[in-house]
């Protein structure tokens, strides 16, 4: 008898058909893979599951017996619990008040903080997953919140755990953790529905596999029958080219640098987040910026595009010093920025899709003259980007917000890329990306590389890293503790360790 | 005139504030009231008329056929003169202001009489030394009650305190009532108030802690009887009565008019449960000047603009 | 079809809160026992009764436009300006003073530079919360309510001391010489040139909301100020420029009531105009197109309600429930349609 | 009386306190709302329609309890109008307010000529009168302010306290805050997003009645056309200088009390200057003290936001 069985669900938003008759099993004591493009109605089928939407039509079983779950209270009254795509966790309440948040402790309303704190301790270190109860989310790395997520389920005492891209935000060694967690409660006999776009962390964890496309089910079947290339083509429907990095470029390594940071000090509250940082980047090289989250690299790159000042220090770019310079000079003389957070750094998602393809260029010719605004020139040239990008979209005055998320990066990476940059600072721009979305992503970097850019690649992925990094910088505490030369051989080992902050 | 009794006029009031106010907009309004029972008039009101509004309010009772448009303010005087160009047949009103023309009339009531005297009998009445009065808004028909208020106490007692204030409001009752706790904290002991609705605040102070005060606008004694020494009555109803008999008559013609205790607009009240507390010198007095006042050989000194104390 | 469908529901949706606002609107009138037929009539023959009862809700409509304009373009930037009411009473300050102390001048000169007065005072108002908001994130809802109150406070301290007349105690500043009035539209009626003045206002705020580069930055720092100024817009100066240029439109409100309604400074020319003004924008959605409809709207149910209560003799207060009731109805409705196009 | 130095200080914090109570009052309950996330701006139609219906109560039935029972009500009333306005039809809760303003000062207006008619006597309803508390009332100075008062004040202050504990010591408080802070996540832990607002606008319109009350059923014994006189938006203002803490906004009730008390003295001394010069002192106070106060104000992060489970 499985634990759940949901049925012949639909769901539709205004035309789109979100869920079409997706039927999905999960057993007990299983994990189970959700595959599927972005977009393909994974976090709708959840969320459905979870009682944020309501099905058109469909059913869903539990033990068998039909339930109706009409809000996350009910859900969480059924023992199911879920990690959000987008964390849904309070910033100004502190760890242990949300994970108590909605459920009525010994005490309620008076809750006996203590001991939820005490609980909360013995949990995280049941499974190895240490935490400070009285920290205050906003105080927190996305590692750490993650961690908090986890938590929340482990302490609601969740039989059915649903996570929706946990890995996204991970480092390797993170994402090892957690798939540690995860095999533990499997062993308890919890079942766990994971989605994530990485099909490597589905063959390492999953027992089962379901893939959608299109709101629809294309398949599901034990996880050994299906090879990755099986997997890729099911989730997107045709075979994946994948972008491969030539090294013949190495020989522009001895020209000038295009962007050296020197002694680059930062100082937050109580704490440095950037300590005498000394980096160079070259022409035609993309160099990765290997971290955990919450190590600097945020801060470090909107110290070099100007969105912050250093506390001490140089940058320059093209050996002239840019320290004081405004973001708006900055990517006038030629760098460009793609921030990790594309909803609230990167785009207005309120405004339509032509308007934020030209944020840094509005007040330039041909898109404006005399501070007059030329729409058709806007216009066409949105029209040119959704053709040469692949955006898709229903049109240009779309806004931003209703586009996905591989489609919101490419309108950062089109405009960024517009006026033929000299530096790039790209942070994560893969996140949450479905394959198809990544290697398309992956071989923009590698053209902008071969124009003659200089990329600084900042991102969690390792396997990215090094599949697009000419060299390897590792960031631990706002400092640099290790510099590599990417080639075959090179020891991920010694990159973890770095990044750890032990070497 | 006798043929002009015969044609039945119309007459219509704009009020700056609420005609609930059991003050200045009330009693004008009882005098419209008054006037249609008397002279059998047809009659129309409009309340909360802002200074934005006057002058469209004019026109539309003017094109309407009234015949006679009071607006119960000095803000409406200006309005009034402009109007009143383009409708020369009709006849228009202003109270408390100091604008005129062929067919618009100013009448000021001169109730700077009331408060002359009323300043001598609170200042009689003072144990402490001490008494206070609160104005609403800082305008001259405001001014003018006080800066008589304290001359009339001074007169009688040199050494007397005044404490006075403008709350700047005709509404905040609350605010009322504060100011004069303020004054209470500073020794007080009888309270005047020419505030409209916040100067029933006043009495409620006074009230509220066993001291005095007196009533404004119309006999005020009914609100606490055994508070209310005296109120100051301008008597706007007669007033009202006077302007329609005059339009009604055909005499009516535009002007500046001061209307005062010799034409039965100004009056202090009786002093009802205070007959016996009120020395029978100072009644005497008062009962002297109010004769004075009214057959014009005493005048009290008409202050529009605040001064020091 | 869907598209019938739907105007058919918007029409029917007008339907029904006229119908709802007529009833409530009886039930009151009868309550007070007035005659029902004679305020109704009233209330339209205000409105539109006569050319004369239009232009009488135009000049009623032109601060309310002029103010909502000003709010529409602070909430785009989303700089949240109670305080249109105080920059109105600071441009007609501005305007009375430049009519009354400037050297003599070519007429329509001295109206421009009286009217840019009225603007730069009101803007000057409003510049100060936004200043403090951009610089030291200081909250503008406080700022705006009370520098409301000091403005209303710091006419009643003008026209008694510095501008007053001398020649009269009342409470007012000179009058302004008679030709420096703004024209009048359609003699004999009220209307003046300060409609026109809202009207390009209008124009002139939508190109500069959508059709340059500073709108633009605007609007896109109103929607998202972190994005704004990851991408290079300074977030500060758009707010600054926001805030002068939205009291500066209450503050021509300000000046056109004084050149083209009062010809002086008083206390209380202004019966909430700038609170209205909120009411106008949000209803025109922070369009400048918008804004003109719901304040000429506006204005005519202000001005039926208080001719139903002048020729019907109902008490103020009914014109105050019916207005309330009418905005809670429309913002009602715009749930129904949203809900439906979904 | 005493009039020395000692004397003047206790006459004024004793009045700062009597004002700061209505805004006290109203205040905790925008506190409450702004926390869930609902702004509402109807504050003073709230206050008006509790001043209203507390006298309504209280000269019908001749009993002060009643009375408060209508004042909350009333405030209820008006309060619920724009939860539901707010929470099930996710409107602009600013517009709403501020029509909600106009009507409750309509609604109020015409119910009471209905109910008296055009008058010159003053209906009146019973007040509550002043309590000293024994020992506590004789402390110089502060005695006098806070217990030497009337009964409502003194329920004021217990319910700053209750406010406070509710808010800051209790999971129903921590609730508020995400509600107002991340609604999806509140409503992904299994809170209602909409129960808790509506809950939270009722006690809005409970406290904002409660300090409409306070006028007619301490201060006055009456009612008049807008009685309240733009409380509703002073009391807003504490709200936000009080940083939305019930501590935060008794202080800052008391030094807006305190600045009206003051000009109100500073009037009395006879200046020949107009009285605005003392009117504005106030609100001047208040602009200054916000500059003094630079960089500590944090706004829920949903406050205004309708929640819409679907929309993301
Ligand atoms: N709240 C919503 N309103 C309208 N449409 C929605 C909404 N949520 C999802 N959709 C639609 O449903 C489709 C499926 O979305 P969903 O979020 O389930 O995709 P996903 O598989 O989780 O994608 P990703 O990998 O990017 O997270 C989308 O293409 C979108 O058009
Ligand atoms: N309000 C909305 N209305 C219509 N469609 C929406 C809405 N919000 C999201 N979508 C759709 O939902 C789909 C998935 O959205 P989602 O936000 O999950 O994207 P994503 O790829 O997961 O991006 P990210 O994880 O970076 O936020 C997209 O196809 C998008 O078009
Ligand atoms: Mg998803
Ligand atoms: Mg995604």
């Amino acid at each position: 008898m499985p634990l759940l069985c949901m049925k012949q669900v639909c769901k539709s938003f205004g035309k789109v058909q979100a869920n079409q008759k997706v039927n999905l099993t999960v057993e007990r004591g299983e994990i189970h893979a959700l595959l599927g493009e972005n977009g393909a109605g994974k976090t709708t089928l959840m969320n459905i599951l979870y009682g944020i939407y309501q099905p058109d039509s469909g059913s869903i079983l539990m033990d068998d017996q039909p339930v109706s779950i009409s809000s996350p209270g009910e859900a969480i009254s059924l023992k199911i619990g879920m990690v959000h795509q987008h964390f849904m966790l309070v910033p100004t309440l502190s760890v242990s008040q949300n994970i108590t948040l909605g459920i009525k402790e010994r005490g309620y309303p008076f809750t006996d903080r203590k001991e939820v704190d005490r609980k909360i301790t013995r949990v995280s270190r049941e499974y190895g997953l240490d935490i400070d109860p009285t920290a205050i989310i906003e105080d927190l790395s996305v590692g750490v919140l993650q961690r908090v997520e986890i938590i929340k389920l482990l302490y609601h005492q969740a039989e059915l755990l649903i996570l929706d891209e946990p890995t996204a935000v991970l480092t390797p060694q993170e994402t090892e953790n957690l798939f540690a967690v995860l095999k533990r409660l499997k062993e308890d006999g919890r079942s766990i529905i994971i989605i994530t776009h990485r099909i490597a962390e589905v063959q390492s964890i999953a027992d089962r596999v379901t893939v959608l496309r299109d709101g629809a089910r294309v398949g599901c079947d034990n996880i050994g029958n299906v090879g990755e290339a099986r997997l890729s083509e099911m989730m997107i429907g045709r075979q994946l080219d994948t972008a491969v990095r030539e090294t013949s470029h190495q020989n522009r390594l001895n020209e000038a640098a295009v962007l050296s940071l020197e002694n680059v000090s930062l100082n937050g509250r109580n704490v440095n987040i950037l300590s005498k940082l000394t980096l160079e980047l070259k022409p035609g090289e993309i160099l990765g910026l290997a971290g955990v989250d919450g190590n600097g690299q945020k801060e470090l790159a909107e110290v070099i595009v100007g969105i912050r000042r250093p506390d001490s220090g140089k940058v320059l770019f093209e050996g002239n010093d840019v320290t004081i310079l405004g973001v708006r000079k900055r990517k006038r003389i030629g760098m460009a920025y793609v921030p990790d957070d594309r909803h609230h750094d990167g785009l207005i998602l309120d405004m339509d899709l032509s308007s934020n393809l030209i944020l840094n260029a509005h007040d330039q010719p041909p898109f404006a003259r005399f501070h007059f605004l030329n729409d058709q020139v806007r216009r066409r040239h949105a029209e040119q980007t959704i053709t040469d990008y692949q955006v898709k979209t229903p049109g240009v005055g779309t806004l931003v917000r209703y586009l996905s998320g591989g489609n919101q990066q490419k309108i950062i990476l089109a405009r960024e890329l517009d006026g033929i940059p000299k530096l790039i600072v790209a942070s994560q721009p893969t996140r949450g990306l479905d394959i198809g979305a990544e290697e398309f992503v992956n071989k923009l970097l590698l053209a902008q590389r071969d124009r003659g850019a200089g990329i600084l690649l900042i991102s969690a992925d390792l396997d990215q890293l090094i599949k697009l990094s000419d060299r390897i910088a590792v960031i631990f505490d706002g400092r640099i503790t290790g510099l590599l030369n990417n080639h075959a051989g090179i020891d991920l080992a010694e990159i973890g360790l770095k990044m750890a902050g032990v070497a | 005139p006798s043929s002009s009794l015969a044609r039945n006029i119309k007459v219509a009031l704009l009020l700056s504030g609420p005609a609930n106010d059991g003050g200045w907009n009330a009693v004008a309004l009882k005098g419209l009231k008054d006037a249609e029972k008397k002279f059998g008039i047809e009659t129309a009101y409009t309340e909360h008329v802002s200074v934005a509004d006057s002058e469209s309010a004019f026109i539309d009772y003017a094109a309407q056929g009234y015949d006679l448009i009071i607006g119960h303010g000095f803000q409406f005087g200006e309005p009034a003169v402009r109007v009143g160009k383009r409708f020369s047949r009709v006849k228009f009103v202003a109270i408390e202001s100091n604008f005129s023309s062929k067919n618009t009339a100013s009448f000021r009531m001169s109730i700077e009489q009331a408060g002359y005297l009323m300043g001598i009998i609170v200042a009689s009445m003072s144990e402490t030394g001490v008494i206070g009065i609160v104005g609403g808004m800082e305008v001259p028909s405001i001014v003018k009650y006080i800066e008589a208020y304290k001359i009339g106490a001074k007169s009688q007692r040199s050494d007397i305190k005044i404490l006075e204030s403008y709350v700047g409001t005709f509404t905040d009752v609350a605010k009322g009532k504060e100011a004069a706790m303020a004054m209470i904290d500073q020794n007080a002991d009888v309270l005047s108030h020419i505030a409209n609705q916040a100067g029933t605040g006043v009495i409620k102070a006074a009230q509220a802690k066993g001291l005095m005060a007196t009533g404004d606008s119309w006999d005020q004694n009914v609100i606490a009887p055994k508070t209310i020494i005296c109120s100051a009555l301008y008597h706007v109803p007669t007033l009202v009565l006077n302007v329609v008999k005059l339009v009604k008559e055909g005499n009516f013609k535009g002007g500046i008019y001061n209307q005062g205790m010799e034409d039965g607009v100004v009056a202090l009240s009786p002093f009802h449960s205070f007959e016996s507390k009120v020395p029978a010198s100072v009644k005497k007095k008062v009962a002297s000047l109010t004769k004075k006042i009214s057959n014009g050989s005493f005048t009290v000194p008409l202050i529009e603009k605040r001064t020091s104390n | 079809m869907r598209n019938q469908v739907k105007i058919l529901g918007e029409l029917g949706s007008m339907i029904l809160i006229a119908a709802i606002t007529a009833l409530v609107g009886t039930i009151l009138v009868l309550a007070v026992g007035a005659d029902t037929g004679k305020a109704f009539g009233a209330f339209f023959s205000g409105i539109l009764g006569s050319f004369y009862s239009f232009t009488e809700v135009l000049v009623r409509a032109t601060p309310l436009i002029l103010a909502g304009l000003g709010v529409a373009v602070a909430f785009q930037a989303r700089f949240f300006n109670i305080g249109a009411e105080g920059q109105l009473y600071m441009g007609a300050i501005g305007a009375t003073w430049a009519g009354l102390y400037l050297p003599a001048m070519p007429l329509y000169l001295h109206l421009g530079i009286a009217m840019m007065a009225g603007f730069l005072l009101g803007g000057i108002w409003a510049v100060i919360p936004g200043f403090l908001k951009s610089q030291y994130r200081i909250p503008e809802v406080i700022n705006t309510i009370m520098f409301n109150y000091i403005a209303i406070n710091i006419v009643g301290i003008l026209v008694r001391t510095v501008m007053a007349n001398k020649t009269s105690p009342l409470p007012m500043s000179p009058r302004l010489s008679d030709d420096l009035h703004l024209p009048f539209l359609a003699d004999p009626t009220r209307l003046h040139a300060g409609l026109l003045v809202a009207l390009v206002s209008a124009v002139l705020v939508y190109l500069f909301l959508y059709k340059t580069t500073w709108g633009f930055e605007l609007r896109a720092v109103g929607n998202n100020p972190r994005a704004s100024s990851c991408s290079g817009i300074s977030v500060k100066k758009t707010i600054v420029i926001s805030s002068l240029i939205s009291g500066g439109l209450a503050g021509l409100a300000g000046g056109s009531e004084i050149l083209g309604v009062h010809g002086r400074l008083m206390e209380g020319i202004s019966p909430e105009f700038g609170y209205i003004a909120i009411i106008v924008a949000l209803l025109g959605r922070n369009h400048p197109f918008g804004v003109v409809l719901a304040g000429v709207g506006i204005a005519a149910l202000q001005i039926g309600a208080t001719t139903m209560q002048r020729r019907a003799g109902v008490p103020a207060s009914i014109s105050l429930i019916i207005m309330g009731l009418l905005v809670v109805l429309i913002l009602g409705r715009q749930y129904w349609i949203k809900s439906r196009s979904t | 009386m005493d009039t020395g130095l000692i004397g003047i200080l206790t006459a004024l914090l004793a009045a700062s306190v009597r004002m700061a109570t209505p805004l006290t009052l109203a205040g905790l309950g925008e506190t409450f709302s702004e926390k869930s996330g609902i702004l509402n701006i109807g504050l003073e139609g709230i206050m008006l329609s509790g001043a209203f219906f507390s006298f309504i109560f209280a000269y019908y039935s001749q009993s002060i309890l009643l009375g408060l029972l209508g004042g909350c009500l009333g405030g209820v009333f008006i309060s619920m109008i724009h939860g539901y306005l707010s929470v099930r039809l996710n409107v602009d809760q600013t517009i709403a307010g501020l029509a909600l303003n106009f009507l409750a000062l309509g609604l109020t207006s015409f119910f009471f000529l209905m109910a008296f008619g055009r008058t010159t006597d003053l209906p009146e309803c019973p007040v509550v009168h002043q309590i000293a508390i024994p020992l506590l009332s004789d402390i110089p100075i502060i005695g006098p302010a806070f217990f030497n008062q009337d009964p409502f004040i003194y329920l004021t202050f217990l319910l700053v306290a209750l406010c406070y504990v509710v808010l800051h010591r209790t999971e129903w408080g921590i609730n508020i805050q995400a509600t107002g802070e991340h609604p999806r996540a509140a409503d992904a832990a299994g809170i209602s997003v909409s129960g808790t607002r509506y809950r939270a606008a009722l006690l809005n319109g409970v406290f904002g009645g409660l300090g409409g009350s306070y006028l007619t059923l301490a201060l006055l014994g009456f009612f008049m056309e807008n009685i309240t006189s733009g409380k509703g938006y002073i009391a807003l203002v504490v709200v936000i200088l009080g940083r939305r803490h019930p501590v935060g906004v008794l202080m800052a009730a008391i030094l807006v009390g305190a600045a009206e008390a003051l000009q109100f003295r500073m009037q009395t001394m006879g200046f020949g200057i107009p009285s605005q010069v003392f009117n504005m002192f106030p609100y001047v106070i208040t602009v200054l003290v916000l500059l003094f106060s630079i960089g500590k104000n944090r706004t829920p992060a949903a406050l205004g936001e309708p929640y819409i489970r679907n929309n993301r």
